[in-house]
């Protein structure tokens, strides 16, 4: 029944990227891309492995597709209709062979790789030692928290470079121009928001709190966080600081200012880089997960709504 | 009892399969955005089955973050932005088909 | 404490306190050039097996951070490249320099972004890490060549996405064939399956889109041309030798008993195809700074040019190899600033332009014929003695199709840098119009100096990239006993 | 057996990132590449995953990689996205590229 069920799941997912990616519509395309990542997120499930269905459901899906939407519609407003040019039948073709033939390979390749479980056995006996049962979590934070460290600093980054973007004009503007059409399902938004907003605050902090023994963690909880910020957003509740403010600064450099900090502490105390000195180390764990959810939260958040458009037409948005 | 979960789980796919049907053949832009939505739902639902089935309370932690988050992506579809001509759609409809 | 933490960390704080500083963060840089250059400088004289695992997580869970030759020799020439650059930048991203605030302040975090990033790609010898690392620098490179042209910088991202996306391909086949992704177990166990050949080929391919390796340069004439000075500087002194550095780590140390003779000829084919194709595209544009960054083209295939020679006899090409990379840094990055002060000063950006440019700003044109020396590979600089022993190698081994190609991509070089160069002492009514900061051309200068410099310090500079070097420890490269 | 040790899901990965390159190398629209590569990394990602499961769990180390993936391709994603708005915004002709600023008369 399992083996049906995981052909199946794979089926439909091959079936929805097909379409995501060959659809006409862009809309259609993107719809299809975020059914697309709910299905990832049910693969990781099936696969046992929750923490990567937990971010895949929050970011993949979530954000990126917010982005992505965002994106569509700002584009038709500006008058690009997001047409399809055809390239010529030759190089589609020729495309094709090449892609098939990768393709076949890349399968053949992985069907000579056995699956299995390479350093569970290698990571159980260290996770004690860290007072965590998250063997995830372990791996992130301490095992190769340098990757996480610098990971960190890349969200920062395309942040940066994302409002590097804008004119100085629309820098003044706060990061969204989107609301909703109707006055009444804005009062709905708006509810549905007070409702939502809470629960993700809950939901995060528990997260984050769990993540150490279960499945969870700082990406986890900062992506919830994220998608409760979206819809507030979106829904006219809340109006997202500027990059430059205060508020968003201290935001999003808290988790990597902390990350940083305490592993350079570990090296002026006689230890190396980023090794958390011994009996502290699930508060120090536990203290910079809650530090990255806030400043992933932020992130996240900022990067899905974008940075802030100087809408062709707002002008006249005024003059009405 | 795991076997019972696990159909349960595949019947609740199978319905999203259909779901699935409805988002590709549209015709009208709701059409898709409610059967993707649909989608998330059965989401939901075989989150919880799988965690049943394989008695793993993190799935239904996932399941959880389902729950919560469906709604965000829906308000990013019916949003316009602010001052948007309304040329190219009719108002208060999302344009899903172009 | 150790440089090998701190060229990291270092950085990356710097990024920090230049978001926190908003638009004063740019004065950062007086303490960050000296602070980092001392690093590189303390890291050239560590211990040679200077090595150790980031927190004291051993492998193959770990992460090995380690500093031989070639981390080193990179390290020092990307502190100078940057450190000058960056001060070169207070000047071109000041207020009174006009540009939008936003732009100039979004320049800073990048740079030290870029500048962590390249420092860690240098330093770990962990694929998935440099992976990270890659994501780093490209994701600046892309941010800081969007200051000049969206749309070039557009496609520019979209060949790095790619790129990334190949690389990290080969990471996930090889962690699944062999539980590790680190290269110095991987030169223990590999073998010549069907797995780590695809992932070879795979990561390969990313790479050399992300070294821009003709056919897959082109993405990087629109970026560097239209992107600002500094930041072409950076592009064609960093970015592109990051992915150069992973192939060699992949080819010479992690893969090196699978790399056949065919593949490294391929990309050795590939390489002379790249100077003689960026030459001609180099001699061919009218504007001043295509022609520069159609160079970068043509220099890229000298390294690639040097991989079937590694592959035959490590040790004379080895210091070429990487003696190339360097001198190039240097005199591209100069070669880049120097071209910006002209461009300002002159009236348009073709190279017709720069008409009597040297009796107007004759310390930049200086540094700019400094810089095509190296690049000309004209003795006394850096670029010759790469050159050299380049040549050396390739008749010792009787490879005279490549000794052909050295000496005809040397001369392709002169002609085309000639020209500027030429232009700009002729005539004595040009149009141009000196600048008001003098100091500016000092960046450029220093960098054109170093990078002749390097000439006299060749064999010193061969010994350093040696440490630690995989054929230097008992195991041949490439099949040769 | 094929179906038993998380090969399906391996597979799916490896036709995944083909798709995605062909979408990728045929689609013109920045935004539909933007999609491709999306597809390809959750490819490879899945790939990653299947290969490194077994009966008793899948493996933490290759969980953690995909973790870290995943967020440096949405932050990637974000960013690509918000080029191409502020691409068709300004019609990349909006500001003159600062290095070719020149100083006042």
């Amino acid at each position: 029944m399992s083996a049906a069920f995981d052909i199946l799941l794979c089926l439909m997912i091959l079936a929805t990227a097909g379409i995501a990616l060959f659809v006409r519509g862009a809309f259609a395309a993107i719809a299809f891309f975020i059914a697309f990542g709910n299905l990832l997120g049910l693969a990781w499930l099936a696969l046992g492995a929750v923490n990567v269905a937990l971010a895949e459901i929050a970011v993949g899906a979530g954000v990126t597709g917010v982005a992505l939407i965002l994106a569509c519609s700002r584009l038709f407003e500006l008058g690009d209709n997001l047409a399809d040019v055809r390239t010529p039948l030759a190089s589609r073709l020729g495309s094709a062979a090449l892609c098939l033939g990768f393709t076949v390979m890349l399968a053949g390749v992985v069907l000579t790789i056995p699956p299995g479980d390479r350093l569970s056995k290698v990571v159980a006996p260290l996770l004690p030692g860290l007072g965590i049962e998250n063997p995830v979590t372990g791996v992130l934070l301490a095992f190769r928290g340098y990757d996480t460290l610098l990971e960190t600093f890349v969200l920062l980054g395309a942040l940066v470079a994302a409002w590097s973007l804008t004119p100085d004009a629309s820098r003044r503007l706060p990061p969204t121009t989107m609301v909703m059409t109707d006055p009444t399902s804005r009062i709905v938004a708006e509810a549905f928001t007070r409702l939502l907003a809470p629960a993700a605050l809950i939901i995060a902090a528990y997260l984050v709190w769990v993540g150490s023994d279960l499945p969870g963690g700082a990406f986890q909880a900062g992506a919830v966080l994220a998608g409760a910020l979206v819809v507030a957003t979106l829904g006219g509740v809340v109006v997202l600081p500027r990059l430059d403010s205060l508020a968003a600064r201290i935001a999003l450099m808290v988790g990597p200012l902390t990350f940083l900090a305490i592993g350079l502490a570990g090296a002026a105390l006689g230890g190396r880089f980023l090794a958390y000195p011994d009996g502290l180390e699930k508060t120090l764990i536990v203290t910079i997960e809650y530090a990255l959810a806030i400043s992933i939260a932020a992130g996240l958040a900022l990067l899905a709504i974008g940075p802030p458009q100087p809408m062709p037409n707002n002008a006249r948005a005024d003059a009405r | 009892m795991s076997e019972a979960f696990m159909l349960a789980a595949m019947l609740v796919l199978v319905s999203m399969a259909a779901a699935l049907l409805r988002a590709w053949r549209g015709p009208t832009s709701v059409d898709r955005i409610m059967a993707v939505q649909l989608v998330g739902t059965g989401m939901v639902g075989v989150a919880v089955a799988l965690g049943a089935a394989r008695n793993e309370a993190g799935m239904l932690d996932a399941a959880l973050v389902a729950t919560l988050l469906a709604a965000v992506a829906v308000s990013a579809f019916v949003r316009r932005p602010e001052g948007a001509a309304t040329s190219h759609s009719k108002p208060n409809s999302p344009s899903l088909d172009r | 404490m150790s440089p090998l933490d701190l060229l990291v960390a270092t950085p990356l704080g710097f990024m920090l306190a230049a978001l926190a500083f908003g638009g004063q963060g740019r004065w950062l840089i007086l303490v960050a050039s000296p602070l980092m250059m001392s690093l590189a400088v303390w890291l050239v004289f560590l211990p040679p097996d200077a090595a150790h695992v980031v927190g004291g997580w051993d492998l193959p869970l770990g992460i090995l951070l380690r500093g031989d030759g070639v981390a080193r020799v990179f390290v020092l020439g990307a502190a100078l490249c940057a450190a000058l650059v960056g001060l070169q930048a207070l000047y071109e991203f000041s207020p009174q320099s006009g540009g939008p605030s936003a732009r100039n302040r979004g320049f800073w975090p990048l740079f030290y972004l870029m500048w962590a990033g390249a420092n860690a790609g240098f330093l770990t010898t962990d694929l998935f890490n440099l992976y990270v690392a890659l994501e780093m620098v490209s994701l600046a490179g892309v941010g800081l060549s969007a200051l000049g042209s969206l749309q070039a910088a557009l496609r520019y991202f979209l060949f790095a996405l790619m790129g990334s996306l190949a690389y990290l391909l080969g990471v996930a086949l090889l962690f699944a064939n062999y539980g590790t992704v680190d290269i110095t177990l991987l030169a223990r166990t590999a073998e010549a399956d069907a797995a780590t050949l695809m992932a070879l080929a795979v990561m390969t391919g990313g790479l050399l889109v992300k070294s821009a390796l003709f056919p897959l340069h082109g993405w990087l004439p629109p970026a560097h041309a239209a992107a600002p000075a500094p930041a072409s500087a950076l592009l064609s002194a960093i970015v592109v030798k990051l992915g150069f550095v992973i192939l060699m780590r992949l080819w010479f140390e992690a893969f090196a008993t699978l790399a056949a003779p065919i593949a490294v000829g391929l990309l050795g084919a590939l390489g002379a195809a790249a100077v003689i194709y960026g030459s001609i595209q180099a001699m061919r544009q009218r504007q001043l700074k295509a022609l520069v960054a159609y160079s970068t083209v043509a220099q890229v295939g000298y390294l690639f040019v040097a991989f079937p020679l590694v592959a035959a006899a490590p040790s004379a090409a080895w210091s070429g190899m990487t003696l190339h990379a360097v001198a190039h840094m240097l005199a591209k990055a100069a070669m880049f600033l120097a071209a910006g002060l002209m461009l300002k000063a002159a009236p348009g950006r073709d190279i017709a332009d720069l008409v009597g440019l040297a009796r107007v700003m004759p310390v930049t044109v200086t540094a700019f014929a400094l810089a095509a020396i190296s690049l000309m590979g004209l003795p006394p600089s850096g670029g010759f003695a790469a050159k050299f022993m380049l040549l050396d190698a390739a008749l010792d081994q009787g490879a005279y199709i490549y000794a052909a190609v050295l000496l005809g991509g040397g001369l392709m070089a002169a002609v085309y840098l000639f020209r500027p160069i030429a232009v700009a002492f002729s005539g004595a009514h040009g149009r141009a119009v000196a600048l008001k900061a003098p100091l500016a051309a000092v960046a450029p200068l220093a960098l054109a100096m170093c990078a002749i410099a390097l000439g006299f310090f060749g064999v010193a500079f061969a010994e350093l990239a040696a440490i630690g070097a995989p054929w230097a420890q008992g195991d041949a490269i490439g099949g040769v006993p | 057996m094929l179906v038993e040790g998380g090969h399906v899901f391996a597979v799916t990965g490896a036709v995944l990132a083909g798709l995605g390159f062909y979408s990728f190398l045929v689609k013109r629209h920045p935004i539909r590449q933007l999609l491709a590569a999306n597809v390809v990394g959750a490819g490879v990602f899945l790939m990653l995953g299947g290969l490194g499961r077994s009966p008793g769990g899948a493996d933490p180390f290759a969980q953690a990689l995909v973790i870290t993936g995943i967020v440096i391709a949405v932050a990637l994603s974000a960013l690509g996205a918000a080029m191409v708005v502020r691409l068709a915004a300004c019609g990349d002709k909006d500001e003159a590229p600062l290095g070719e600023k020149r100083e006042g008369p």
